[in-house]
């Protein structure tokens, strides 16, 4: 009896834990260390699973530690191994194979309800058919959300127009499939099950079908909030208030952030699961000249690139001052000095419109003028800055003044922004400078425009890195 | 009762203004002012002519109260009554035989640069308004004169280093010849010996420079006191070295009734830049730097020296609009209803009446 | 509508702790800034693999000799699994860049 | 190969500086300076002994390439041998009479002000490099002449507004006065007649004058296009309405290769107020004021007018150094391996090459 | 049955409308909807308790309609005629009623248990002991809290040395007394409930009476987490979850904010209670050379004053020079002139240490010429300012100057601050200006101190109004 | 120790609902402005005024003519619905000050 109430106050410890961690989850300060607090939260759980007296379990602790081991030597590897800019397609993976998980679990109740009889009620037999269910839509959409990241290509094509219809039709379907096997019971057999169960794996598939790649993360969420909801019904069924509240919790938080990353784009949800639209906006890159596509970066990690950078430097060009943004970009400089950043600027000789006009714009803004960099030093500290901010120069970073002999700027000194780690160029649009002339630095792999006035992208960052 | 301004005879200011005019008539006197007394200043007579009545000289130093800007000359002071009130600065904390010769004349005189520099007499005080904008000429006529650019400047034909200007001495004048170079871009160092300069030195975004063991100034009602051949000794190394990387040097260190401090030696200003200028306030009491001619620009080394004391003189509408206005609120004081009123018990009147007792 | 309206007589205590657990899940994220969307949907993501305890609930009441459900159970339990540890390990990679570096 | 550097026979500056020298030097050429160029600009001769020949004039006038700022007088030009190269501002826009005269001596000549104006050829550009010391001087000589402060002043003796600054012809001169302008507090208005130039003089702080109807100059080079005789008429009234109520107008409008327009008629000048300032930077061609004198500081009821197109002349040091950087830059493309290569087929040597045919 | 469902539904809706009310009462723009949402689902909790279906009732519901309709007209009527600054006394006032009411319930179950026989298990009697003991120091605390804050003399001389001591005994008879009762349940008579009573009130008086007035802000809210927790309590006794969750909030809420009060602050909890400290430390105000007591402004007042005012006049002085705040006072008044505050700034002839000293400063910052007023037009303007903030000015607004023949200043002209509705004084003390003369504009009614170097204060005015 | 024990199994689910209604008052309020200290802690001193119910139940429950009950139960009331009443009032004009002006 007292074991049980230490394992069940562990567990609660343990319920606490993923709240608290979960919580600490949404802000960088703390994020790292409420992930860890999740997570040996969630190992109080389980190892409290483990121990509670069950009285006359079997136990079978082998097949457990089995499945456990395994389970968590491939998570880990495959956690460890994937590359940066693939997690977010990994995250959906795990997400499937959780929902696998309940599918599974789902369908043993089901044999056990067939095949041996047990009946244990009508509002169980309900639940474990909503868990089977949205397991199932979780696993299959959750793998087409990968296969669509991953860039596999015939993930891309499985939409058909109209699609809604169909999503519709099948839906309506599956739910009529429930309701008669509630209203039949054991008459009929575990054939019925599977049947459920394909129809479900089927309506995950044909759920993100239509749903364009550029729109994952949002997708990827809600099936995340749909994992956690039937691992609340499974809760449910085992009886194990954790699972419950857990599921209830990641149910909830997950549309929460689903809505959020929806708003952060500007979409509603609606907008996102209806598709066909989707579809079209992948990567939302501008079009150059040519066939090139320049990079478009979010405020958002732009923030996070400067915050957590140890050395910008900006670029100032004509763009500043007719923007007039001098001031707020002191601003940032100041921010991000605070926060232990090193924050230079280049100033190329024929920058603006009018010799020392940068100087002026910046002397006015109060920039030290230690601060200031010229052609030469800027150029030989360029290749070991992290991020350079281009804020409205054009002709003065142009990579074509050196290596393009057929450019009318070939010969000129620019500043070689792109020897640096990462570029972040504002302006308003694609179009030229003083000189008229394209520049390919925008096409250039590590540069992403930021496109809109200097000052106001400037004042977005500030209140971004504030944020932070 | 009538009040006289004259022209003044070796500066372009006058001592009223057509503004200032009318308030005083509004006191209940007549003035009189000589013709063409404001055309060197933009105030032309017909601007003068609503509240004033436009006179020759001679009428002009009939009346019972004379105010200029500079003293009377000696040849005007014979021609006067006895008994006439003169208002000027007189200076007399340089030279007080003004005083026994004035006296000897049977004139009454007000100087207006003795007007205690307290709070309340601020609005009087013109040696504030006149320093104030010799500080602010001496940066501009500096930056005429240096061969370089003040601001810095990155352009396609190389860069240029923001100037570096020295202002040695931190009053009125000092402070505001660094708001004034500032605004062009210079980087400015300054320097004094009072204890409260530091903070204000820095309260204008300038940089102090500090030489220990300046004497106490506490009771000297905020002007600078006498120091000691030591201090002032470390004073010039500190300054020949910060000096030998300026490229303006602007000094206004002024001891009230003593001779200016060298600051400036010849040494140091062998050790500047060719091309350098030296602006020189404390001309009129001997100067800052030693090869400063008062009122003359001359070279040294390739080193443009200004010494200029008046340097308010070359600002002459602007000069004579502060000056006036300081003069109204003196008038007011000694003025009530269109009579002399001097009451001595007030500090500003009786630290001002230098033909008293 | 009886069965509905039972469980909910029976299950109040139940259903205030669930009507709470999904205020708290909103209010958990709700100031959430963007930048951490991805790490928070990760974190979220592990959270959800507590299924697992449902599978391990289930083998140790199974019957030692019912390996069907003994199998599909370790199954179950060992894709959960993967969502866990992998889900946890990914976000912590994820929020790794989130180091604070010591401010001046 | 000699290239020979006089000094200057009207004008403080120095067409190669002590730094530039070395630079030059090392395109593997000789370099002749004459004993002096260098000292009216600080650049003493010991400075350029390192590097380069200190010679008499007549040893400089018999290199091969003579640099100078302006053109030499044509008692010099007569004296050198067929061939030579000069390098230097002749200004043939405005008068092409010395394109003959040179062929007539066979003589070969670089005018640098005929270098395009293109991005490319910045780094060569003395007209800007020049213009722009001339629009930060202008903003001080006005600074320096007017009776009045710059920048607002509330004092104790009364409250000083700002100087408003009207600058009309926003180019390189034009943007540099705005922006010093601003820095000493003042309120700065400015106009022109190039479409790009709203947003130039937007982007400093100041405010522009719009005149609806000004002529398209796309396809100028940047440069201005005769305007009609309409435009020009209600040009000049909104001029004056904004002049009557400027402290200081300053002019850099220029046509190239025509006479400067006039701006500030008689009329005008009689509705602005005494004491204000007028710096004409378009005077060498004609003036934008119709009362400027080239060269001369004069005054017309009360106001001050300053003609003086080359005040790049007043603050030689800088001036010099930019224009020497300036040249290293346009040498390094005519001049390889110690050998003339001018390759016709580039634009900036083209350009500039006055004398073929 | 199915009415007692819908009761039950319409109690969980008023529990949730109460969470939901007191979340979105945290921040400013939301505040006001959300206690009335607060208000609503409390009045659905309190209706749904009144129609409950509970079999064999007696209802007695003009008893209840007759107390509940007093207490609300009283209460309504207390608060609304208040005045503003004596709100929060008012406040403590009704806490102390709360912990009133929690002590007549829980002595009317102690009345059953020992007159009528009623047993309902030792649970249920600690539970009610700790009610009796909590609400009672509730009520008493919160009663002496209300009249430290009125101001009523005797009040604040309740402390004596070493009061902890006293505390500490007071806590240990208590509890020993509950140990007791518990342990002899039926044995003792009713008379000890009233023992154990009139412990609890006499512990209510002693535990807030060391603490100063200052402080009483942190003391009611800790009083107020105290009521909740009764509530919290009865709810246990009376087996309803609204009261047993909405007390559990209050007293979870109610100590987080008393944290945060403390911190805010910048003292520990601990620190505020031991007490002794507190005391001395009343008001907070700094001397002057007379007895009279400048008081201060906190930043959050500060902040809020300045947010909803419809017009700011900022006066400079030498102490803004020194303290290089120029560009920070700019940055309030942008914040403040995008709120739709008219923003303007007052100049003395002779602010500062030279002629046109804050011209120069304000010029630097960009403050636009119009914004500056001279003396005379300030002073025209200053009697229809909201409020003015005076930024290291001293002498030139020294009221003395014009009402105090005595006074060395006296007649120099200066500006009128204390005609303006508010006058907030930024400066790091109590220190004269130049002219070395004391300020009774510090002593003015209107005039509230903010101590601290100027560029700081004028710093944290702009994060609290960011804030807003 | 036992009937610790026992309370807690009996009431797992209980304790749940506490604990998390506890980390939801925690969560609602840490995140709240200064400002707003004052207003909240009004505001939360009239949801305390909850204890209301608990005499509404009494008085419910009592006998017609358990006269001593009934009048502590109406005095309770009363004690407590100023507590509720004057609490939302109050606090409501503390925050009437928050009106949003328009912004230009
Ligand atoms: N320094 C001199 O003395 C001088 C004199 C005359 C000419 N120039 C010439 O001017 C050029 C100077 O180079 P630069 O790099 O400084 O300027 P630039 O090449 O003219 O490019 C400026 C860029 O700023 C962007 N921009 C304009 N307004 C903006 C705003 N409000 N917010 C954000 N971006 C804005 C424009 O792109 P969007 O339209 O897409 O926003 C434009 O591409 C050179 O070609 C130089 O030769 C210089
Ligand atoms: N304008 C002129 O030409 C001129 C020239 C010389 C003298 N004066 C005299 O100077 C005075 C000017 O009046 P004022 O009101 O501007 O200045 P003030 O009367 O000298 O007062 C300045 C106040 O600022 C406070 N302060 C100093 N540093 C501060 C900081 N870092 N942060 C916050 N507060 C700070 C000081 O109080 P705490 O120490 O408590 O912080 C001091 O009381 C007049 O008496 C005038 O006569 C003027
Ligand atoms: N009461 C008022 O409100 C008011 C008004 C105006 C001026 N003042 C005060 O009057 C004082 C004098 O001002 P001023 O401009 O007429 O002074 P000034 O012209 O007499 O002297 C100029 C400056 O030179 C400094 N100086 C003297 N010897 C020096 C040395 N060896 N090295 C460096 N510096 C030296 C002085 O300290 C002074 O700051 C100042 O303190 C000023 O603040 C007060
Ligand atoms: N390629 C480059 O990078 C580069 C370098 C320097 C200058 N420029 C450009 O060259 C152009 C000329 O500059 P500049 O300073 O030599 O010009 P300038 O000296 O020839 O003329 C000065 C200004 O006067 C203006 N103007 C002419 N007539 C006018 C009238 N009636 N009213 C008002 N204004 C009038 C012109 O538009 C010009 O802005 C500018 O557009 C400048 O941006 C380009």
């Amino acid at each position: 009896m007292i074991l049980k109430t230490i394992v069940d106050v562990l567990i609660l410890v343990g319920a606490v834990g993923i709240v608290w961690g979960l919580k600490r989850q949404s802000s960088p300060d703390t994020a790292r260390r409420g992930n860890l607090i999740a997570a040996f939260g969630m190992g109080l759980a389980i190892l409290g699973t483990l121990i509670l007296p069950i009285e006359g379990a079997n136990n079978n602790f082998m097949w457990i530690l089995g499945g456990l081991a395994v389970g968590a030597v491939i998570g880990y590897f495959a956690a460890m191994k994937v590359e940066m800019t693939s997690m977010p397609q990994m995250v959906s993976l795990f997400n499937g194979l959780g929902g696998a998980c309940a599918v599974v679990l789902a369908m043993v109740e089901f044999y056990h309800f067939y095949e041996n009889g047990n009946d244990p009620g009508l509002g169980a037999f309900a639940i474990t058919m909503f868990t089977l269910f949205v397991g199932g839509v979780a696993f299959t959409g959750s793998l087409l959300a990968y296969a669509k990241l991953q860039g596999i290509a015939w993930s891309e094509k499985l939409g058909i127009p109209r699609h809604a219809i169909l999503n519709m039709f099948l839906l309506v379907t599956t739910l009529a499939l429930m309701v008669y096997m509630a209203m039949q019971g054991q008459e009929l057999g575990f054939s019925y099950a599977i049947i459920l169960m394909v129809l479900s794996l089927i309506y995950g598939v044909s759920f993100v079908a239509p749903i364009g790649g550029a729109d994952m993360p949002v997708v990827i969420s809600l099936l995340n909030s749909f994992t956690g909801l039937t691992a609340a019904s499974a809760g449910l069924i085992y009886d194990s208030q954790v699972m419950l509240l857990g599921g209830i919790l990641v149910g909830a938080a997950g549309t929460i952030l689903t809505v959020l990353m929806c708003e952060a784009m500007n979409r509603s949800l609606l907008n996102v699961l209806v598709g066909g639209f989707g579809s079209t906006a992948t990567g939302g890159g501008a079009k150059g000249t040519g066939d090139q596509v320049a990079k478009e970066v979010t405020l958002n990690d732009a923030a996070i690139q400067l915050f957590y950078a140890n050395s910008v430097m900006f670029v100032p060009g004509y763009g500043l001052a007719v923007a007039q943004a001098q001031k707020v970009c002191k601003e940032l400089d100041d921010i991000l000095e605070a926060n232990g950043v090193e924050v230079k600027y280049a100033i190329h000789p024929v920058a603006g419109r009018m010799p020392g006009h940068m100087n002026v714009l910046l002397a006015e803004a109060d920039v030290p003028y230690p601060k200031l960099l010229d052609l030469e030093d800027a150029n030989s500290a360029l290749p070991n800055t992290d991020i350079v901010v281009i804020v409205g120069a054009n002709d003065v970073v142009n990579p074509a003044a050196k290596d393009d002999p057929s450019s009318p700027i070939y010969g000129m000194p620019v500043l070689n922004v792109w020897e640096a780690k990462n570029v972040i160029v504002m302006k308003r649009s694609m179009s030229t400078g003083y000189a008229g002339i394209q520049n390919p630095l925008f096409f250039h792999d590590r540069a992403r425009m930021l496109f809109g006035d200097a000052k106001a992208s400037l004042q977005n960052l500030v209140s971004e890195v504030k944020g932070l | 009762m009538n009040i006289g301004i004259p022209k003044e005879w070796n500066d372009p200011r006058v001592a009223l203004t057509p503004p200032t005019v009318k308030k005083i008539k509004d006191l209940g006197v007549n003035i009189l002012v000589e013709k063409g007394a404001g055309v060197a200043s933009s105030f032309g007579d017909d601007l003068f002519a609503e509240d004033a009545q436009l006179v020759e000289r001679k009428d002009v130093l009939a009346a019972d109260v004379i105010i200029s800007i500079n003293p009377l000359p000696v040849a005007d002071l014979k021609n006067l009554a006895p008994g006439t009130l003169l208002i000027s600065q007189f200076k007399p904390f340089f030279d007080d035989s003004i005083i026994t010769q004035l006296k000897n004349m049977q004139l009454k005189a007000f100087s207006l640069d003795m007007i205690p520099r307290t709070t309340l007499a601020q609005s009087m005080d013109v040696l504030s308004s006149m320093a104030s904008i010799a500080g602010y000429k001496a940066v501009l006529m500096a930056a005429n004169h240096l061969p370089r650019y003040f601001p810095m400047m990155i352009t396609a034909a190389g860069s240029i280093k923001p100037a570096k200007v020295l202002v040695l001495g931190a009053g009125v004048a000092g402070l505001q010849a660094i708001a004034t170079a500032k605004r062009l871009g210079a980087q400015v160092e300054a320097s004094d010996t009072r204890l409260a300069a530091k903070e204000e030195v820095e309260s204008l975004g300038a940089k102090f420079v500090m030489v220990e063991g300046a004497a106490d100034d506490s009771g000297a009602g905020g002007y600078a006191v006498q120091q000691s051949e030591d201090f002032l000794k470390r004073q010039r190394e500190e300054v020949q070295n910060r000096a030998s990387k300026a490229d303006v040097v602007i000094t206004t260190a002024q001891v009230r009734g003593r001779k200016a401090p060298i600051l400036l030696p010849k040494e140091t200003l062998d050790k500047m830049q060719p091309g350098s200028v030296v602006v020189d306030l404390a001309a009129s009491t001997g100067g800052n730097c030693e090869m400063t001619k008062d009122r003359e620009v001359t070279k040294y080394n390739g080193i443009t020296i200004i010494g200029d004391s008046d340097l308010a003189a070359t600002m002459p509408q602007d000069a004579s609009t502060l000056f006036a206005n300081n003069l109204v609120n003196f008038l007011k004081l000694i003025i009530k209803d269109g009579e002399l009123t001097m009451n001595m018990e007030d500090e500003i009147v009786k630290g001002s009446y230098i033909t008293g007792e | 509508m009886d069965v509905v309206i039972q469980f909910f007589e029976d299950n109040l205590l139940l259903i205030y702790l669930l009507t709470f657990t999904i205020i708290l899940g909103f209010e958990v994220i709700s100031k959430v800034p963007t930048v951490l969307h991805t790490p928070l949907m990760s974190g979220a993501n592990a959270v959800s693999g507590i299924v697992v305890i449902g599978a391990i609930l289930l083998i140790r009441n199974a019957q030692a000799d019912d390996y069907l459900t003994l199998s599909m159970g370790a199954l179950g339990l060992m894709l959960g699994s993967i969502n866990v540890f992998g889900g946890y390990a990914v976000t912590d990679r994820m929020l790794a860049m989130f180091k604070k570096k010591k401010k001046k």
